[in-house]
């Protein structure tokens, strides 16, 4: 659709609105909302009522699991100012976003920047249709935030790679149809060069998964074997297994680093929701001045990081906001986690169990302590910070 | 609400601010004003006025530029990153809106004719609920007696407004700073600006120099507060960024042990933490200006939020700065430390971060 | 005053509790017994009883080994370094140091035949003072009902120490942990040990059973938690230094961007500042020691010292213990988690932070 | 003296106790003490009663003003235990100390590791008689926390040296008779080698001294300039103006710097004196729960610390506490601005004065931003700690 003025605006605002009101089930616009709810689609995905299905394939067929992407791909064509306008309107009618996943968010996005016509018209439309399940495979055991030092190989053998190696933190890669990763396929050339973004079959034979068990219990994460692993080199007429060039896939992978990083900011960090902290205090008295100064600064500087969201999506709106986004996940994800040692240290004994008076506190507070380590560490936040943001120098 | 980014004619009032005070108030002007005793320069203040400044909360009908909160908090915060001393804060923001929001004239402040101080504090931590200060009946009148301390501008003023407790409860009053029975002594305070105690003996007072209603002191006075607040913050904001900035770029040039510090991670990383809490706050004001625009009786919060947030950033904006610099941030010689004696005058001026902490806890649910 | 470092004697202790414990009762115990569901190894126990652990605090005429307090804060240190699971706490400091000041037997804690646990808190907030379980008059004797709750080893002990409230008073009873009415529920906390919510509904209880004098139970239960807040704060000072250690030895050896992470200097800086807090708090789990072994009933201050500083120093240690490892350390494979854990639990237990500070801050004359 | 056991420690206790009853003047011994009081001696010293004499001559002449020197070079040859008792008397008797002073801190120390026996017999004496007042030359403007960075550079002229540079955070330079130096007398060599330790006469033509105005007012800092000053090679038969091996005065400024951070941790820092927090917060008030907080963690916090240095000097007599004696430095320092924080905060609108309700609270405020830079910043401190005592690598 071609940008619009205010006034049209307004109509399509009417037009989207009445849509989704007659189209989304009853069932599906109800307040209380769990991660369940949530469909990640896949070929092995069961739908929790056939209403979330039907709203499923409704807005597919529109092209709203994906407003923004060119209609050529099963997306909507949606420009900023539309997609903001359809959020909104969901928001409004309480209406639950109907396909959430991977491919969305990263595969989705480096394709549209890397990827060839075809990868496009094949990869895209299994994504928006929620047809088929991506994971993402970047980093590997005992790498770290090191994320370019790529140690699984792919070999040439002509008409296919044979990949050999493993990778870790690949969330629910026990649930997921495929995989886009970087493997090495230069290992003579340079760390960041000889790195490929390479899409792999879950299904090919010499693929495993072992789920990871996390401090706060049982985790998404999986660990992923690759063990003689076939992948060919094309899936068919332009369809190289290969995302951008190849040897080039750490270009692929910076790009959607600093988009991953500008989502966070767009308000996954999830800051607003859960637990207040007032409530608890409220339960267990306030007369410890050390826990009511904390929750006092805690209280300031959660609204303040709110405004500052805010501010950096209308910044974002203006023209993007570059390495600067690292300010966000650091912040908030530090923020987060003090948040979550206030709201354990208020609860008391209340709070020490894994799952007690306040529910599951306990284990969400272990698990906000990866917030500052997925996704890049705070440390790393910080490095581009310094070097890129305030450009001090790197001698 | 509007967005929370800078709009194109407030780009070009920062730019225009910065050029100005850049050229003709560095910080080296704060320090020939210390040296020579006086606490800001009137020939300074004469251009701020000629360019509206003085006007930018006082209606156009009355010779103001009208320009609104969010400018008023732009000009604060150039004004705090070369830490330009003048009545600014106290007169064109402060009383203006106390005026304005009574109704009562503001043009003489918006002309430069006066300038204003505002008497609130009685002991040392802000409270103005607190006001124990008499207003006697006397006739029609009153009589005030008691002391004020810690007032802004408080020698300079031509006008001061203070908080007096009347039989019908707190009362704003608007006085010539030269009535009979009031003595001002300045208070020779780290920031090397204009700061009195005042001393009310028996001081006369009509139902003309009330500002709103008797016994209403505390409503008159709100939304003067609000806008001192936020324009406070404001300008600590601007000390922040302007202590942040000298520090940064010596942290690009001095050179030791053979690399230049910037090189060095622990200060790389520090400094970067500093520049996101910079960041984070820099929101809360942009946000305080426009909730003063757009709802200026509800924007407690909004204005607690930003001074909590800048009273604490400028404080450790000032301490890096100096720890940062070594020695040389140590020496008179050097800015460094007018930032750090002014962010903390004016950590204590209008509330501390407990006193705008507390207003955000209790807004959100919490009993401090 | 003793010196503020070990004695010879203090050395060979701890060289010789460590010794025994790296082999003995290395992390990887804890996480066998908690996949085993169960809170401690009692052939573990046999052999600390052997060596006299338990009865570390009995007099040695009660066969007893009676080291003291500070020996009994070194045994703690040593198994909170490596997380050792055991009655040693509750039974061989807390109950040991209740009976032995009322002047009750405490033989059968030496020889390991009793284990004991102490039942106070009632709410999320550990305070002795606000117990409200009844101790109803009953003829001669007393009928108990109400709810304890966070009970360390609450299951598994054979005798309670429970505080309730008597018509005189609060009251320390010494009971049979199968006393008919009293009903045990296991709590599942983080750390994988055993706690235990008590419920007492009329439970008999006679004079025999009372510790100290009726109606000064809180005086009875003094020494137990002076004794017991100290060696908590050795357990979390040890649990400190092992996490520390695991950490210091991750920086040393694993390479990323192509270096040992351990020559970032921001990450040195910030292990730095760690094994500083860690050597400070140190000193007050000495000196805890070194006071309540010489004037025990002046030792308030010294141990809630120790227990505030060694809380705070553990959670630093823990939360740098996980970010340091990256993703790794975020696994149950590795032992960090549970070192997080444990600090969390034991932050709480016998008074938290505010807690402790609050007695340090009445002490040096706040009105905390 | 040789070591005594208990019992001769006892006689040793009762007959000093003895001597300081008798000796020392009663205007000296009382309990309000200000800087001002203490003797730090002198050519140009004027002593502020005829009791100061008195006092500092008796000392002297029992070598009391350095217990623990030799008596040939001044001393009193005093074991530690023996000096333990001595300032355990003088406390108990709330005697002043006779003498204070640079020489007897830091250049008696070098002398007497490093200095030859002729040296030693000269300049020691002058020092612990009090006649003398030596500053110190190391820092130099724009090197900062580099102190092996020396640019001050002596050159070779036969007979004498000739010396030009400048020095700066001279404490006292405009009072000092002599000053020891740190100047580069080889410059073709590696940093930390080509410099020497020198002792330069501050009458020497060419030595000009100007004092530093601080953030928190005067100082007693001053940069001292070396303008063609020639320094005799020999100030007699075995008298070298340099201490140690020509182009070694690093390793004699290094034991001094580690020395000076025990002294700190030796009762230095000033953590136990002072203005009560207590106090302040009780004039204030105390229903601000960010200041309680804050209070009560402070309160914690010092009485830490203050063990801490207890331990350390315990440990110290056992052997020394080595490079983790920068930990002292460094928490103290720390610990020292974080109380005048919150005594800046507690204190409200009362505290901003130069001179006010709370005396001189500001200017000490300020002043205490200097503890965590000068002998020393806490980053070259977490530094030493990092690399000598973690032992963390270096690459």
């Amino acid at each position: 659709m071609p940008d619009m003025g205010q006034e049209s605006l307004a109509d399509f605002r009417a037009e989207i609105a009445d849509w989704i009101d007659r189209t989304a089930p009853a069932s599906l616009r109800d307040r209380a909302f769990s991660e369940d709810d949530i469909c990640w689609g896949g070929k092995r995905w069961v739908f929790t009522s056939d209403d979330q299905k039907v709203w499923l394939e409704a807005c597919a067929e529109r092209g709203l699991t994906a407003p923004t992407w060119p209609e050529a791909y099963g997306g909507a064509g949606f420009s900023r100012a539309q997609d903001k306008i359809f959020k909104e309107e969901m928001d409004r009618l309480r209406v639950k976003k109907p396909l959430d996943s991977f491919g969305l968010w990263m595969l989705g996005p480096a394709l549209l920047a890397f990827g060839t016509e075809e990868q496009k018209r094949h990869f895209l439309p299994q994504i928006t249709r929620g047809e088929v399940r991506w994971c993402q495979g970047y980093s590997e055991p005992g790498a770290g935030s090191d994320l370019a030092s790529v140690q699984t190989r792919a070999e040439d053998m002509g008409d296919h790679w044979l990949v050999n190696g493993s990778k870790i933190w690949t969330s629910y890669a026990d649930k997921a149809d495929w995989i886009f990763a970087l493997v090495r396929t230069d290992r003579d050339a340079p760390k960041h060069r000889g790195i490929s973004f390479m899409l792999i079959d879950m299904e090919s034979e010499g693929v495993t998964t072992k789920p990871i068990r996390l401090i706060s219990g049982k985790s998404p994460f999986c660990e992923t074997f690759f063990d003689n692993v076939r992948v060919p080199k094309s899936y068919g007429e332009g369809l190289s297994a290969i995302v951008g060039e190849q040897n080039r896939g750490w270009d692929v992978a910076k790009h959607l680093l600093t988009h991953e990083r500008e989502m966070i900011g767009g308000g996954g960090s999830g800051l607003t929701g859960g637990r207040s902290v007032a409530s608890v205090l409220a339960d267990e008295g306030q007369d410890d001045p050390v826990i009511m100064g904390r929750a006092m600064k805690l209280g300031v500087d959660e609204l303040a990081m709110n405004l500052t969201l805010d501010r950096y999506k209308d910044m974002a709106k203006q023209g993007g906001v570059g390495n600067a986004s690292a300010m966000l996940k650091y912040y908030g994800t530090e923020l987060n986690k003090a948040r979550f040692e206030l709201l354990m240290s208020a609860g008391g004994s209340d709070a020490l169990a894994w799952e007690g008076p306040y529910g599951t506190l306990a284990p969400e507070w272990l698990r906000t302590k990866a917030n500052s380590i997925e996704g890049g560490t705070s440390e790393v936040m910080l490095d581009i910070l310094a070097k890129r943001v305030l450009e001090l120098p790197g001698d | 609400m509007a967005m929370l980014i800078p709009t194109e004619d407030e780009t070009m009032l920062r730019d225009a601010a910065r050029g100005f005070l850049d050229d003709a108030a560095p910080v080296a002007n704060l320090r020939a004003n210390r040296d020579q005793g006086r606490a800001f320069d009137p020939d300074l203040w004469a251009e701020m006025v000629k360019m509206g400044w003085a006007g930018v909360l006082v209606g156009e009908d009355e010779g103001g530029s009208d320009m609104g909160f969010a400018a008023a908090n732009i000009l604060a915060e150039e004004m705090g990153r070369t830490l330009v001393a003048s009545p600014f804060l106290s007169s064109a923001v402060i009383a203006a809106s106390a005026l304005r929001a009574a109704g009562r004239p503001a043009g003489a402040i918006a002309s430069g004719d006066v300038t204003y101080a505002l008497a609130v504090d009685e002991g040392p931590k802000f409270a103005p609920a607190a006001t124990a200060m008499q207003a006697s009946a006397d006739g029609n009148g009153f009589r005030l007696s008691g002391t004020k301390t810690f007032v802004g501008e408080g020698t300079s003023a031509t006008r001061i407004l203070v908080l007096a407790k009347a039989e019908a409860g707190l009362t704003l009053f608007d006085l010539e700073a030269d009535r009979v029975g009031l003595t001002r002594d300045k208070l020779d305070l780290v920031d090397s600006r204009d700061h009195a105690a005042l001393t009310f003996d028996n001081v006369q007072a009509t139902g003309e120099d009330v500002v709103g209603e008797v016994g209403q002191g505390l409503a008159a006075l709100a939304p003067a507060l609000r806008a001192g607040h936020a324009a406070l913050a404001a300008e600590l904001t601007g000390l922040s960024a302007g202590a942040f900035g000298i520090t940064a770029a010596y942290l690009k040039e001095r050179r030791q042990f053979g690399r230049r510090i910037g090189s060095f991670q622990a200060l790389q990383h520090r400094a970067a933490h500093l520049w996101c809490e910079i960041e984070v706050s820099a929101s809360t004001i942009l946000n305080a200006g426009r909730v003063l625009d757009a709802t200026p009786d509800e924007a407690d919060l909004a204005v607690s939020l930003a001074k909590a947030r800048a009273t604490e950033t400028a404080n450790l904006a000032v301490r890096e700065g100096v720890q940062m610099h070594g020695g040389i941030g140590m020496t008179d010689e050097y800015d460094m430390g007018f930032y750090m004696k002014r962010a903390r005058v004016a950590a204590e001026w209008l509330g501390d971060y407990g006193y705008h902490a507390a207003v955000v806890a209790r807004a959100r649910g919490m009993a401090a």
